[in-house]
Protein backbone atom coordinates (compact mmCIF):
# COMPACT_ATOMS: atom_id res chain seq x y z
CA UNK A 1 0.00 0.00 0.00
CA UNK A 2 2.93 2.12 0.65
CA UNK A 3 5.72 2.80 -1.36
CA UNK A 4 8.16 2.67 1.52
CA UNK A 5 10.83 2.28 -0.99
CA UNK A 6 10.56 5.06 -2.31
CA UNK A 7 10.22 6.86 1.16
CA UNK A 8 13.88 8.87 1.32
CA UNK A 9 13.98 10.26 -2.25
CA UNK A 10 10.84 12.97 -1.29
CA UNK A 11 11.26 15.78 0.68
CA UNK A 12 8.39 16.86 2.67
CA UNK A 13 9.04 20.13 4.21
CA UNK A 14 8.75 22.78 1.60
CA UNK A 15 7.56 20.62 -0.95
CA UNK A 16 4.04 21.76 -1.88
CA UNK A 17 1.49 18.79 -1.82
CA UNK A 18 0.57 19.16 -5.08
CA UNK A 19 4.02 18.00 -6.26
CA UNK A 20 3.81 14.23 -4.85
CA UNK A 21 3.89 12.18 -7.39
CA UNK A 22 0.59 10.63 -8.90
CA UNK A 23 -1.10 7.31 -6.88
CA UNK A 24 -1.22 6.94 -3.33
CA UNK A 25 1.95 7.75 -2.09
CA UNK A 26 2.37 9.03 1.72
CA UNK A 27 6.29 9.38 2.80
CA UNK A 28 6.90 8.83 6.47
CA UNK A 29 5.65 12.52 8.24
CA UNK A 30 3.90 13.41 5.61
CA UNK A 31 0.36 12.61 6.36
CA UNK A 32 -0.06 13.78 9.07
CA UNK A 33 1.11 17.14 7.94
CA UNK A 34 -1.42 16.37 5.18
CA UNK A 35 -4.12 16.08 7.17
CA UNK A 36 -2.71 18.79 9.50
CA UNK A 37 -3.66 21.38 6.42
CA UNK A 38 -7.22 20.40 5.46
CA UNK A 39 -9.80 21.69 6.92
CA UNK A 40 -11.82 18.41 6.84
CA UNK A 41 -12.75 15.80 4.78
CA UNK A 42 -14.73 17.78 2.17
CA UNK A 43 -11.39 19.49 1.56
CA UNK A 44 -8.82 16.29 1.37
CA UNK A 45 -11.73 14.64 -1.60
CA UNK A 46 -11.35 17.82 -3.42
CA UNK A 47 -7.50 18.01 -3.13
CA UNK A 48 -7.68 14.16 -4.27
CA UNK A 49 -10.03 14.78 -7.71
CA UNK A 50 -7.66 17.68 -8.59
CA UNK A 51 -4.63 15.57 -7.96
CA UNK A 52 -5.77 13.18 -10.03
CA UNK A 53 -6.90 15.57 -12.72
CA UNK A 54 -10.61 14.29 -12.39
CA UNK A 55 -13.47 16.27 -13.21
CA UNK A 56 -15.36 17.52 -10.45
CA UNK A 57 -19.19 17.09 -12.39
CA UNK A 58 -18.08 13.10 -13.37
CA UNK A 59 -16.31 11.85 -10.53
CA UNK A 60 -14.83 8.54 -10.57
CA UNK A 61 -16.51 7.61 -7.39
CA UNK A 62 -14.93 4.25 -7.06
CA UNK A 63 -11.45 5.11 -7.48
CA UNK A 64 -11.83 8.29 -5.44
CA UNK A 65 -12.96 6.36 -2.79
CA UNK A 66 -10.29 3.87 -2.97
CA UNK A 67 -7.94 6.74 -2.31
CA UNK A 68 -9.64 8.28 0.56
CA UNK A 69 -9.66 4.98 2.19
CA UNK A 70 -6.35 4.73 1.89
CA UNK A 71 -5.40 7.49 4.04
CA UNK A 72 -7.98 6.89 6.45
CA UNK A 73 -6.15 3.21 6.78
CA UNK A 74 -2.86 4.84 6.85
CA UNK A 75 -3.46 7.35 9.32
CA UNK A 76 -5.52 4.91 11.43
CA UNK A 77 -2.08 2.63 10.58
CA UNK A 78 -0.36 5.33 12.48
CA UNK A 79 -2.47 6.10 15.27
CA UNK A 80 -3.49 9.65 13.57
CA UNK A 81 -6.39 11.20 15.43
CA UNK A 82 -8.73 11.32 12.64
CA UNK A 83 -12.45 13.56 13.23
CA UNK A 84 -15.73 11.42 13.01
CA UNK A 85 -16.40 13.63 9.75
CA UNK A 86 -13.55 11.78 8.18
CA UNK A 87 -15.15 8.55 8.73
CA UNK A 88 -18.50 10.15 8.11
CA UNK A 89 -17.16 10.60 4.57
CA UNK A 90 -16.36 7.52 4.05
CA UNK A 91 -19.75 6.02 4.81
CA UNK A 92 -21.29 9.07 2.61
CA UNK A 93 -18.85 7.98 -0.43
CA UNK A 94 -19.49 4.06 0.00
CA UNK A 95 -23.35 5.16 -0.06
CA UNK A 96 -22.88 6.93 -2.90
CA UNK A 97 -20.94 3.92 -4.48
CA UNK A 98 -23.19 1.25 -4.07
CA UNK A 99 -25.92 3.46 -5.92
CA UNK A 100 -24.58 3.71 -8.52
CA UNK A 101 -24.32 0.42 -8.87
CA UNK A 102 -28.00 -0.08 -8.64
CA UNK A 103 -29.97 0.26 -12.13
CA UNK A 104 -30.86 3.64 -12.75
CA UNK A 105 -34.94 3.92 -12.49
CA UNK A 106 -36.33 5.62 -15.46
CA UNK A 107 -36.69 8.97 -15.09
CA UNK A 108 -37.37 12.17 -16.98
CA UNK A 109 -34.30 13.76 -15.85
CA UNK A 110 -31.19 11.97 -15.38
CA UNK A 111 -29.01 14.14 -13.50
CA UNK A 112 -31.75 14.74 -10.78
CA UNK A 113 -30.97 10.88 -9.73
CA UNK A 114 -27.54 11.34 -10.07
CA UNK A 115 -26.34 9.73 -6.68
CA UNK A 116 -22.98 11.89 -6.65
CA UNK A 117 -24.84 15.00 -7.19
CA UNK A 118 -25.43 16.40 -3.93
CA UNK A 119 -21.14 15.60 -2.95
CA UNK A 120 -20.29 17.70 -6.38
CA UNK A 121 -22.38 20.50 -4.87
CA UNK A 122 -20.65 20.24 -1.91
CA UNK A 123 -17.33 20.23 -3.95
CA UNK A 124 -18.10 22.98 -6.09
CA UNK A 125 -19.09 25.33 -3.36
CA UNK A 126 -15.63 24.61 -1.27
CA UNK A 127 -13.72 25.02 -4.53
CA UNK A 128 -15.86 28.51 -4.54
CA UNK A 129 -14.97 29.53 -1.29
CA UNK A 130 -11.36 28.35 -1.97
CA UNK A 131 -11.24 30.92 -5.03
CA UNK A 132 -12.60 33.48 -2.82
CA UNK A 133 -10.32 33.34 -0.10
CA UNK A 134 -8.05 33.66 -2.48
CA UNK A 135 -9.41 36.71 -4.28
CA UNK A 136 -9.33 38.15 -1.02
CA UNK A 137 -5.76 37.83 -0.19
CA UNK A 138 -4.74 39.34 -3.69
CA UNK A 139 -6.48 42.80 -2.62
CA UNK A 140 -3.98 45.21 -0.76
CA UNK A 141 -4.43 45.65 2.56
CA UNK A 142 -4.19 48.77 4.89
CA UNK A 143 -0.41 48.39 6.99
CA UNK A 144 0.78 46.19 4.30
CA UNK A 145 0.28 47.37 1.23
CA UNK A 146 -0.44 50.74 1.81
CA UNK A 147 -1.30 53.23 4.66
CA UNK A 148 -3.58 55.09 5.87
CA UNK A 149 -3.47 58.65 7.27
CA UNK A 150 -4.19 58.11 11.28
CA UNK A 151 -6.25 60.31 12.58
CA UNK A 152 -4.46 63.61 13.45
CA UNK A 153 -4.94 64.61 17.14
CA UNK A 154 -6.63 67.45 18.00
CA UNK A 155 -6.82 69.46 21.25
CA UNK A 156 -10.14 68.84 23.48
CA UNK A 157 -13.33 70.12 22.15
CA UNK A 158 -15.59 71.90 24.43
CA UNK A 159 -18.88 69.90 24.62
CA UNK A 160 -22.37 71.05 23.53
CA UNK A 161 -24.50 72.29 26.53
CA UNK A 162 -27.55 70.25 26.56
CA UNK A 163 -30.30 70.87 25.58
CA UNK A 164 -31.66 72.59 28.33
CA UNK A 165 -34.43 75.97 29.50
CA UNK A 166 -34.01 78.05 33.16
CA UNK A 167 -38.28 76.69 33.22
CA UNK A 168 -36.80 73.38 33.14
CA UNK A 169 -34.67 73.65 36.56
CA UNK A 170 -37.18 75.71 38.14
CA UNK A 171 -39.69 72.72 37.12
CA UNK A 172 -37.46 70.33 38.70
CA UNK A 173 -37.01 72.06 41.79
CA UNK A 174 -40.67 72.29 42.22
CA UNK A 175 -41.33 68.70 42.19
CA UNK A 176 -38.48 67.89 44.29
CA UNK A 177 -40.08 70.11 47.09
CA UNK A 178 -43.43 68.67 46.79
CA UNK A 179 -41.68 65.36 47.82
CA UNK A 180 -41.96 63.64 50.82
CA UNK A 181 -38.89 64.48 52.46
CA UNK A 182 -37.05 62.40 54.78
CA UNK A 183 -35.86 64.51 57.91
CA UNK A 184 -33.11 62.51 59.20
CA UNK A 185 -30.61 64.37 57.83
CA UNK A 186 -30.04 68.45 59.04
CA UNK A 187 -30.85 70.80 55.50
CA UNK A 188 -29.81 74.45 56.16
CA UNK A 189 -32.88 75.66 55.06
CA UNK A 190 -33.22 79.42 55.63
CA UNK A 191 -35.88 81.24 56.95
CA UNK A 192 -35.55 83.45 54.18
CA UNK A 193 -35.74 81.71 51.05
CA UNK A 194 -35.00 84.15 48.74
CA UNK A 195 -32.71 84.09 46.07
CA UNK A 196 -31.16 87.34 46.68
CA UNK A 197 -29.77 86.17 50.02
CA UNK A 198 -28.30 82.94 48.83
CA UNK A 199 -26.73 85.38 45.07
CA UNK A 200 -25.11 86.88 48.32
CA UNK A 201 -24.25 84.31 50.27
CA UNK A 202 -22.31 82.82 47.09
CA UNK A 203 -20.61 86.37 46.69
CA UNK A 204 -18.89 86.31 50.23
CA UNK A 205 -17.91 82.91 49.72
CA UNK A 206 -16.12 83.77 46.66
CA UNK A 207 -14.47 86.82 47.56
CA UNK A 208 -13.21 85.14 50.84
CA UNK A 209 -12.03 82.25 48.60
CA UNK A 210 -9.78 84.87 46.29
CA UNK A 211 -7.18 85.37 49.24
CA UNK A 212 -6.52 82.91 51.83
CA UNK A 213 -6.43 85.48 54.66
CA UNK A 214 -9.09 86.46 57.25
CA UNK A 215 -11.72 89.23 56.11
CA UNK A 216 -12.76 92.16 58.14
CA UNK A 217 -16.55 92.41 58.38
CA UNK A 218 -16.22 95.96 56.87
CA UNK A 219 -14.25 94.46 53.70
CA UNK A 220 -17.64 92.08 52.83
CA UNK A 221 -19.90 94.68 53.68
CA UNK A 222 -20.79 96.87 50.22
CA UNK A 223 -21.14 100.48 50.30
CA UNK A 224 -24.19 100.60 48.78
CA UNK A 225 -27.73 100.94 49.76
CA UNK A 226 -29.30 100.10 52.92
CA UNK A 227 -30.95 96.75 51.44
CA UNK A 228 -27.63 95.33 50.01
CA UNK A 229 -25.83 96.17 53.18
CA UNK A 230 -28.96 94.21 55.12
CA UNK A 231 -28.55 91.43 52.53
CA UNK A 232 -24.68 90.88 52.88
CA UNK A 233 -24.89 91.12 56.31
CA UNK A 234 -27.64 88.39 56.51
CA UNK A 235 -25.92 86.09 54.13
CA UNK A 236 -23.18 86.77 56.33
CA UNK A 237 -24.28 85.90 59.86
CA UNK A 238 -25.86 82.48 57.49
CA UNK A 239 -22.85 81.80 56.75
CA UNK A 240 -21.49 82.04 60.04
CA UNK A 241 -25.06 80.11 61.08
CA UNK A 242 -24.31 77.06 58.73
CA UNK A 243 -20.48 77.40 59.64
CA UNK A 244 -19.20 77.84 56.22
CA UNK A 245 -17.61 80.81 57.53
CA UNK A 246 -15.60 81.03 60.86
CA UNK A 247 -15.87 83.89 63.42
CA UNK A 248 -11.94 84.17 64.02
CA UNK A 249 -11.79 86.65 66.74
CA UNK A 250 -13.97 89.26 68.26
CA UNK A 251 -11.90 92.75 67.93
CA UNK A 252 -12.37 96.45 68.61
CA UNK A 253 -12.20 96.96 64.87
CA UNK A 254 -14.34 94.39 64.16
CA UNK A 255 -15.34 91.00 63.35
CA UNK A 256 -13.09 88.92 61.23
CA UNK A 257 -14.23 85.94 59.50
CA UNK A 258 -12.76 83.45 57.45
CA UNK A 259 -13.89 80.54 55.32
CA UNK A 260 -14.30 77.26 56.49
CA UNK A 261 -11.80 74.18 56.16
CA UNK A 262 -9.08 76.64 54.94
CA UNK A 263 -6.16 77.13 56.87
CA UNK A 264 -5.51 80.86 57.53
CA UNK A 265 -2.12 82.00 58.38
CA UNK A 266 -1.68 82.77 62.13
CA UNK A 267 -0.79 86.61 62.40
CA UNK A 268 2.43 88.07 64.57
CA UNK B 1 -11.18 76.35 2.62
CA UNK B 2 -8.98 73.37 1.48
CA UNK B 3 -7.16 74.03 5.06
CA UNK B 4 -10.84 73.48 6.80
CA UNK B 5 -11.54 70.53 4.75
CA UNK B 6 -8.36 68.76 4.93
CA UNK B 7 -8.33 69.23 8.73
CA UNK B 8 -11.80 67.41 8.76
CA UNK B 9 -10.14 64.48 7.09
CA UNK B 10 -7.29 64.65 8.83
CA UNK B 11 -9.16 64.22 12.60
CA UNK B 12 -11.48 61.70 11.52
CA UNK B 13 -10.99 57.95 11.71
CA UNK B 14 -13.62 57.35 9.64
CA UNK B 15 -14.12 57.39 5.70
CA UNK B 16 -16.31 60.60 5.77
CA UNK B 17 -19.18 60.82 2.92
CA UNK B 18 -20.65 63.68 0.78
CA UNK B 19 -24.05 63.28 2.89
CA UNK B 20 -21.62 63.88 6.07
CA UNK B 21 -19.95 66.62 4.86
CA UNK B 22 -22.65 68.59 3.68
CA UNK B 23 -23.79 68.06 7.18
CA UNK B 24 -21.31 69.81 8.54
CA UNK B 25 -20.77 72.62 6.00
CA UNK B 26 -24.37 73.15 6.50
CA UNK B 27 -24.76 76.67 4.41
CA UNK B 28 -22.40 78.20 6.20
CA UNK B 29 -21.65 80.72 3.74
CA UNK B 30 -17.85 80.85 5.16
CA UNK B 31 -17.42 77.37 3.88
CA UNK B 32 -18.92 77.64 0.26
CA UNK B 33 -16.81 76.11 -2.42
CA UNK B 34 -15.97 73.10 -0.35
CA UNK B 35 -16.96 71.24 -3.12
CA UNK B 36 -14.69 72.53 -5.66
CA UNK B 37 -12.28 72.51 -2.63
CA UNK B 38 -13.20 68.28 -2.66
CA UNK B 39 -12.50 68.24 -5.94
CA UNK B 40 -9.53 69.19 -6.23
CA UNK B 41 -8.53 67.36 -3.54
CA UNK B 42 -9.63 64.04 -4.93
CA UNK B 43 -7.59 64.60 -8.01
CA UNK B 44 -4.37 65.90 -7.22
CA UNK B 45 -4.03 65.01 -3.27
CA UNK B 46 -1.94 67.02 -0.85
CA UNK B 47 1.64 66.59 -0.14
CA UNK B 48 1.80 63.14 0.56
CA UNK B 49 -1.55 62.30 0.80
CA UNK B 50 -3.95 61.40 -1.72
CA UNK B 51 -7.85 61.23 -0.91
CA UNK B 52 -9.52 57.92 -1.75
CA UNK B 53 -12.67 56.56 -1.92
CA UNK B 54 -13.78 53.81 0.31
CA UNK B 55 -16.59 52.43 2.34
CA UNK B 56 -18.94 54.89 1.03
CA UNK B 57 -16.63 57.74 1.83
CA UNK B 58 -13.33 59.07 1.33
CA UNK B 59 -10.15 59.23 3.79
CA UNK B 60 -6.94 60.13 2.84
CA UNK B 61 -3.94 57.80 2.19
CA UNK B 62 -0.08 57.75 2.07
CA UNK B 63 0.67 58.34 -1.19
CA UNK B 64 2.60 54.75 -2.90
CA UNK B 65 5.59 57.05 -3.42
CA UNK B 66 6.67 56.99 0.06
CA UNK B 67 5.97 53.30 0.54
CA UNK B 68 9.43 52.02 1.05
CA UNK B 69 10.04 54.80 3.81
CA UNK B 70 7.11 53.73 5.36
CA UNK B 71 7.90 49.97 5.78
CA UNK B 72 11.31 51.19 7.68
CA UNK B 73 8.99 52.92 10.26
CA UNK B 74 5.84 50.03 10.51
CA UNK B 75 8.32 47.11 10.55
CA UNK B 76 5.77 44.62 12.32
CA UNK B 77 3.35 43.77 9.36
CA UNK B 78 0.17 42.36 10.40
CA UNK B 79 0.42 38.51 11.18
CA UNK B 80 -1.50 36.94 7.86
CA UNK B 81 -4.43 35.37 8.45
CA UNK B 82 -4.55 31.09 8.49
CA UNK B 83 -6.32 29.24 5.85
CA UNK B 84 -9.53 29.03 8.27
CA UNK B 85 -9.92 32.48 8.74
CA UNK B 86 -9.60 33.17 5.47
CA UNK B 87 -12.01 31.11 3.91
CA UNK B 88 -14.24 31.97 6.67
CA UNK B 89 -14.03 35.88 5.87
CA UNK B 90 -14.43 34.90 2.33
CA UNK B 91 -18.15 33.41 2.97
CA UNK B 92 -19.02 35.91 4.99
CA UNK B 93 -18.00 38.63 2.62
CA UNK B 94 -19.20 37.05 -0.22
CA UNK B 95 -22.53 35.32 0.84
CA UNK B 96 -23.42 37.61 3.10
CA UNK B 97 -25.28 37.96 5.33
CA UNK B 98 -25.13 34.23 6.45
CA UNK B 99 -25.60 31.97 9.32
CA UNK B 100 -22.57 30.24 11.22
CA UNK B 101 -24.24 26.58 10.39
CA UNK B 102 -24.39 28.32 6.50
CA UNK B 103 -21.03 28.85 6.70
CA UNK B 104 -20.17 25.70 7.70
CA UNK B 105 -22.00 23.90 5.15
CA UNK B 106 -19.81 26.44 2.88
CA UNK B 107 -16.45 24.86 4.10
CA UNK B 108 -17.45 21.70 4.99
CA UNK B 109 -15.95 21.34 8.56
CA UNK B 110 -17.12 23.54 11.65
CA UNK B 111 -16.30 26.67 12.52
CA UNK B 112 -14.70 27.23 15.46
CA UNK B 113 -15.53 30.21 17.96
CA UNK B 114 -12.02 31.07 18.00
CA UNK B 115 -12.14 32.13 14.29
CA UNK B 116 -15.12 33.99 14.71
CA UNK B 117 -13.78 35.94 17.29
CA UNK B 118 -10.46 36.76 15.38
CA UNK B 119 -12.44 38.35 12.73
CA UNK B 120 -14.78 39.88 15.30
CA UNK B 121 -11.59 41.45 17.33
CA UNK B 122 -10.77 43.00 14.02
CA UNK B 123 -14.13 44.71 13.69
CA UNK B 124 -14.14 43.20 10.13
CA UNK B 125 -17.73 41.12 10.89
CA UNK B 126 -20.49 42.09 13.01
CA UNK B 127 -24.12 39.92 13.59
CA UNK B 128 -26.58 41.91 11.37
CA UNK B 129 -30.09 40.46 12.15
CA UNK B 130 -31.55 36.46 12.69
CA UNK B 131 -32.95 34.05 10.78
CA UNK B 132 -36.75 33.80 11.05
CA UNK B 133 -36.22 30.12 11.34
CA UNK B 134 -35.57 27.14 14.27
CA UNK B 135 -33.36 29.18 16.81
CA UNK B 136 -33.07 32.04 15.18
CA UNK B 137 -29.51 32.30 14.02
CA UNK B 138 -27.54 35.09 13.91
CA UNK B 139 -26.97 36.76 10.95
CA UNK B 140 -23.23 37.55 9.74
CA UNK B 141 -21.74 40.17 7.43
CA UNK B 142 -18.78 42.22 7.28
CA UNK B 143 -18.30 45.94 8.30
CA UNK B 144 -17.22 49.25 6.96
CA UNK B 145 -13.73 48.39 9.13
CA UNK B 146 -13.47 45.67 6.46
CA UNK B 147 -14.14 47.53 3.38
CA UNK B 148 -11.54 50.25 4.51
CA UNK B 149 -9.04 47.83 5.68
CA UNK B 150 -9.10 46.07 2.24
CA UNK B 151 -9.70 49.51 0.11
CA UNK B 152 -12.92 48.47 -1.10
CA UNK B 153 -15.50 51.35 -1.84
CA UNK B 154 -17.97 48.97 -1.78
CA UNK B 155 -19.14 45.66 -1.96
CA UNK B 156 -19.53 45.03 -5.10
CA UNK B 157 -15.55 45.38 -5.80
CA UNK B 158 -14.90 42.68 -4.14
CA UNK B 159 -12.66 40.32 -6.81
CA UNK B 160 -14.29 37.87 -8.57
CA UNK B 161 -13.01 34.29 -7.47
CA UNK B 162 -11.45 31.86 -10.26
CA UNK B 163 -12.54 28.46 -9.46
CA UNK B 164 -12.09 26.60 -12.88
CA UNK B 165 -8.54 25.02 -12.21
CA UNK C 1 12.16 65.81 2.14
CA UNK C 2 9.47 67.92 4.09
CA UNK C 3 6.93 65.51 2.29
CA UNK C 4 9.13 62.60 3.38
CA UNK C 5 8.89 63.75 6.80
CA UNK C 6 4.88 64.31 7.34
CA UNK C 7 4.47 61.13 5.69
CA UNK C 8 6.25 59.48 8.73
CA UNK C 9 3.89 61.43 11.18
CA UNK C 10 0.80 61.03 9.40
CA UNK C 11 1.57 56.92 9.31
CA UNK C 12 1.86 57.01 13.19
CA UNK C 13 -0.10 56.42 15.51
CA UNK C 14 2.62 56.98 18.13
CA UNK C 15 4.66 60.07 18.67
CA UNK C 16 7.80 59.99 16.94
CA UNK C 17 11.50 61.06 18.78
CA UNK C 18 14.69 62.34 16.69
CA UNK C 19 16.23 59.05 17.57
CA UNK C 20 13.17 56.74 16.06
CA UNK C 21 13.68 59.45 12.95
CA UNK C 22 17.29 58.76 12.39
CA UNK C 23 16.81 55.12 13.02
CA UNK C 24 14.26 55.40 9.68
CA UNK C 25 16.09 57.97 7.71
CA UNK C 26 19.95 55.89 8.63
CA UNK C 27 22.16 58.05 6.72
CA UNK C 28 20.90 57.72 3.23
CA UNK C 29 21.77 59.86 1.25
CA UNK C 30 18.25 60.63 -0.52
CA UNK C 31 16.87 61.82 2.84
CA UNK C 32 19.93 64.07 3.97
CA UNK C 33 18.36 67.41 5.39
CA UNK C 34 15.38 65.80 6.95
CA UNK C 35 16.59 67.46 10.65
CA UNK C 36 16.48 70.71 8.87
CA UNK C 37 12.80 69.61 7.36
CA UNK C 38 11.99 68.84 11.19
CA UNK C 39 12.79 71.76 12.68
CA UNK C 40 10.72 73.86 9.70
CA UNK C 41 7.83 71.39 10.62
CA UNK C 42 7.73 72.12 14.52
CA UNK C 43 8.39 76.17 13.20
CA UNK C 44 5.75 76.84 10.70
CA UNK C 45 3.65 73.58 11.18
CA UNK C 46 1.52 72.29 7.32
CA UNK C 47 -1.30 73.34 6.18
CA UNK C 48 -4.16 73.25 9.48
CA UNK C 49 -1.26 70.89 11.11
CA UNK C 50 1.16 72.04 13.61
CA UNK C 51 3.87 69.20 14.71
CA UNK C 52 3.90 69.73 18.59
CA UNK C 53 6.56 68.16 21.14
CA UNK C 54 4.52 65.34 23.36
CA UNK C 55 6.37 62.70 25.67
CA UNK C 56 8.07 60.45 23.66
CA UNK C 57 8.60 62.92 20.55
CA UNK C 58 6.65 64.57 17.94
CA UNK C 59 3.49 64.72 17.03
CA UNK C 60 0.83 66.19 14.39
CA UNK C 61 -1.87 68.02 15.78
CA UNK C 62 -5.07 69.84 14.09
CA UNK C 63 -4.48 73.83 15.00
CA UNK C 64 -7.01 75.12 16.94
CA UNK C 65 -8.02 77.51 14.45
CA UNK C 66 -10.14 74.98 13.54
CA UNK C 67 -11.36 73.69 16.60
CA UNK C 68 -14.88 74.97 15.88
CA UNK C 69 -15.51 73.07 12.63
CA UNK C 70 -13.85 69.91 13.67
CA UNK C 71 -16.58 69.97 16.55
CA UNK C 72 -19.32 69.65 14.06
CA UNK C 73 -18.07 66.35 13.08
CA UNK C 74 -16.62 65.31 16.31
CA UNK C 75 -19.16 66.43 19.24
CA UNK C 76 -22.37 64.81 20.02
CA UNK C 77 -25.65 66.95 19.27
CA UNK C 78 -26.94 68.62 22.25
CA UNK C 79 -28.79 66.17 24.28
CA UNK C 80 -31.00 66.70 27.39
CA UNK C 81 -29.60 66.22 30.73
CA UNK C 82 -30.42 62.91 32.46
CA UNK C 83 -33.33 63.51 35.27
CA UNK C 84 -30.79 62.53 38.01
CA UNK C 85 -28.05 65.62 36.74
CA UNK C 86 -31.06 68.03 36.30
CA UNK C 87 -32.21 67.69 39.32
CA UNK C 88 -29.01 67.89 41.07
CA UNK C 89 -28.63 71.08 39.03
CA UNK C 90 -32.12 72.78 40.30
CA UNK C 91 -31.25 71.79 44.00
CA UNK C 92 -27.85 73.70 43.82
CA UNK C 93 -29.13 76.53 41.93
CA UNK C 94 -31.86 77.16 44.39
CA UNK C 95 -30.32 75.70 47.70
CA UNK C 96 -26.86 76.98 47.10
CA UNK C 97 -24.92 76.96 48.67
CA UNK C 98 -25.41 73.52 49.32
CA UNK C 99 -23.43 70.37 49.85
CA UNK C 100 -23.37 67.34 48.42
CA UNK C 101 -25.57 65.51 51.52
CA UNK C 102 -27.37 67.89 51.48
CA UNK C 103 -28.74 67.78 47.62
CA UNK C 104 -28.98 64.12 48.24
CA UNK C 105 -31.65 64.54 50.69
CA UNK C 106 -33.20 67.18 48.80
CA UNK C 107 -33.65 64.08 46.69
CA UNK C 108 -33.42 60.92 48.72
CA UNK C 109 -31.04 58.99 46.78
CA UNK C 110 -26.96 58.97 47.19
CA UNK C 111 -25.44 61.95 44.04
CA UNK C 112 -22.58 59.98 42.08
CA UNK C 113 -19.78 61.51 41.66
CA UNK C 114 -20.47 61.23 37.82
CA UNK C 115 -23.19 63.26 38.31
CA UNK C 116 -21.33 66.30 39.93
CA UNK C 117 -18.34 65.59 37.63
CA UNK C 118 -21.15 66.37 34.95
CA UNK C 119 -22.11 69.49 36.03
CA UNK C 120 -18.68 70.07 36.12
CA UNK C 121 -17.56 69.87 33.29
CA UNK C 122 -20.12 71.89 31.86
CA UNK C 123 -18.45 74.60 33.75
CA UNK C 124 -22.00 75.38 35.42
CA UNK C 125 -21.02 74.21 39.50
CA UNK C 126 -18.20 74.97 41.36
CA UNK C 127 -17.25 74.41 44.89
CA UNK C 128 -17.44 77.71 46.76
CA UNK C 129 -15.97 76.88 50.52
CA UNK C 130 -16.44 74.03 53.07
CA UNK C 131 -18.84 74.07 55.95
CA UNK C 132 -16.74 73.47 59.32
CA UNK C 133 -19.07 70.58 60.00
CA UNK C 134 -17.30 67.22 60.43
CA UNK C 135 -16.03 65.66 57.34
CA UNK C 136 -15.77 69.61 56.06
CA UNK C 137 -17.87 68.64 53.49
CA UNK C 138 -17.68 71.25 50.21
CA UNK C 139 -20.31 73.98 49.89
CA UNK C 140 -21.63 74.17 45.61
CA UNK C 141 -23.07 76.60 44.19
CA UNK C 142 -23.57 77.89 40.72
CA UNK C 143 -21.02 79.76 38.37
CA UNK C 144 -20.66 82.69 36.34
CA UNK C 145 -21.06 80.44 33.19
CA UNK C 146 -24.53 78.90 34.48
CA UNK C 147 -25.53 82.44 34.99
CA UNK C 148 -24.31 83.35 31.61
CA UNK C 149 -25.52 80.54 29.42
CA UNK C 150 -29.00 81.02 30.77
CA UNK C 151 -28.62 85.13 30.43
CA UNK C 152 -29.25 85.56 34.55
CA UNK C 153 -27.78 88.63 35.86
CA UNK C 154 -28.34 87.42 39.95
CA UNK C 155 -29.94 84.36 41.13
CA UNK C 156 -32.99 86.72 41.70
CA UNK C 157 -33.61 86.23 38.44
CA UNK C 158 -34.11 82.34 38.57
CA UNK C 159 -37.90 81.54 37.75
CA UNK C 160 -39.73 81.44 41.33
CA UNK C 161 -40.70 77.92 41.72
CA UNK C 162 -43.92 77.88 44.32
CA UNK C 163 -44.98 74.61 45.69
CA UNK C 164 -48.35 76.11 46.07
CA UNK C 165 -48.78 75.90 49.74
Amino acid sequence: MVNAGMGQAVQVNGQPLDSLPEGLFIPPDALELLLDSFSGPLELLLWLIRRNRMDIRDIPVAEVTRQYLQYLQEARRRNLELAAEYLLMAAWLAEIKARMLLPVPPTRDDEEMDPRLELVRRLEALALVQGQAEALQSLPQSGRDFWTVNPVHYEDLSPSPPLLELIDIAAAWLRIQQRPVRRDQPVHQLSNPAMGLRQRMVEVLLCCRRDHRPWSLLELLPELSRQALTMSLLAILELLRQEALQLLEDREDGWQVSIAGMEVPQRA
Amino acid sequence: MREALLALFLSSAEPLSRERLAGIFADDPEYAGWQAALEILLATGEGPMQLVAVAGGYRLQIHPRHHALLARLHVEAPRPLSKAVLETLAIIAYQQPVTRPEIEHWRGVSVGASIMQQLQELGWIAVVGHRESPGRPALWATTSEFMQHFALTSLEDLPVAMTGK
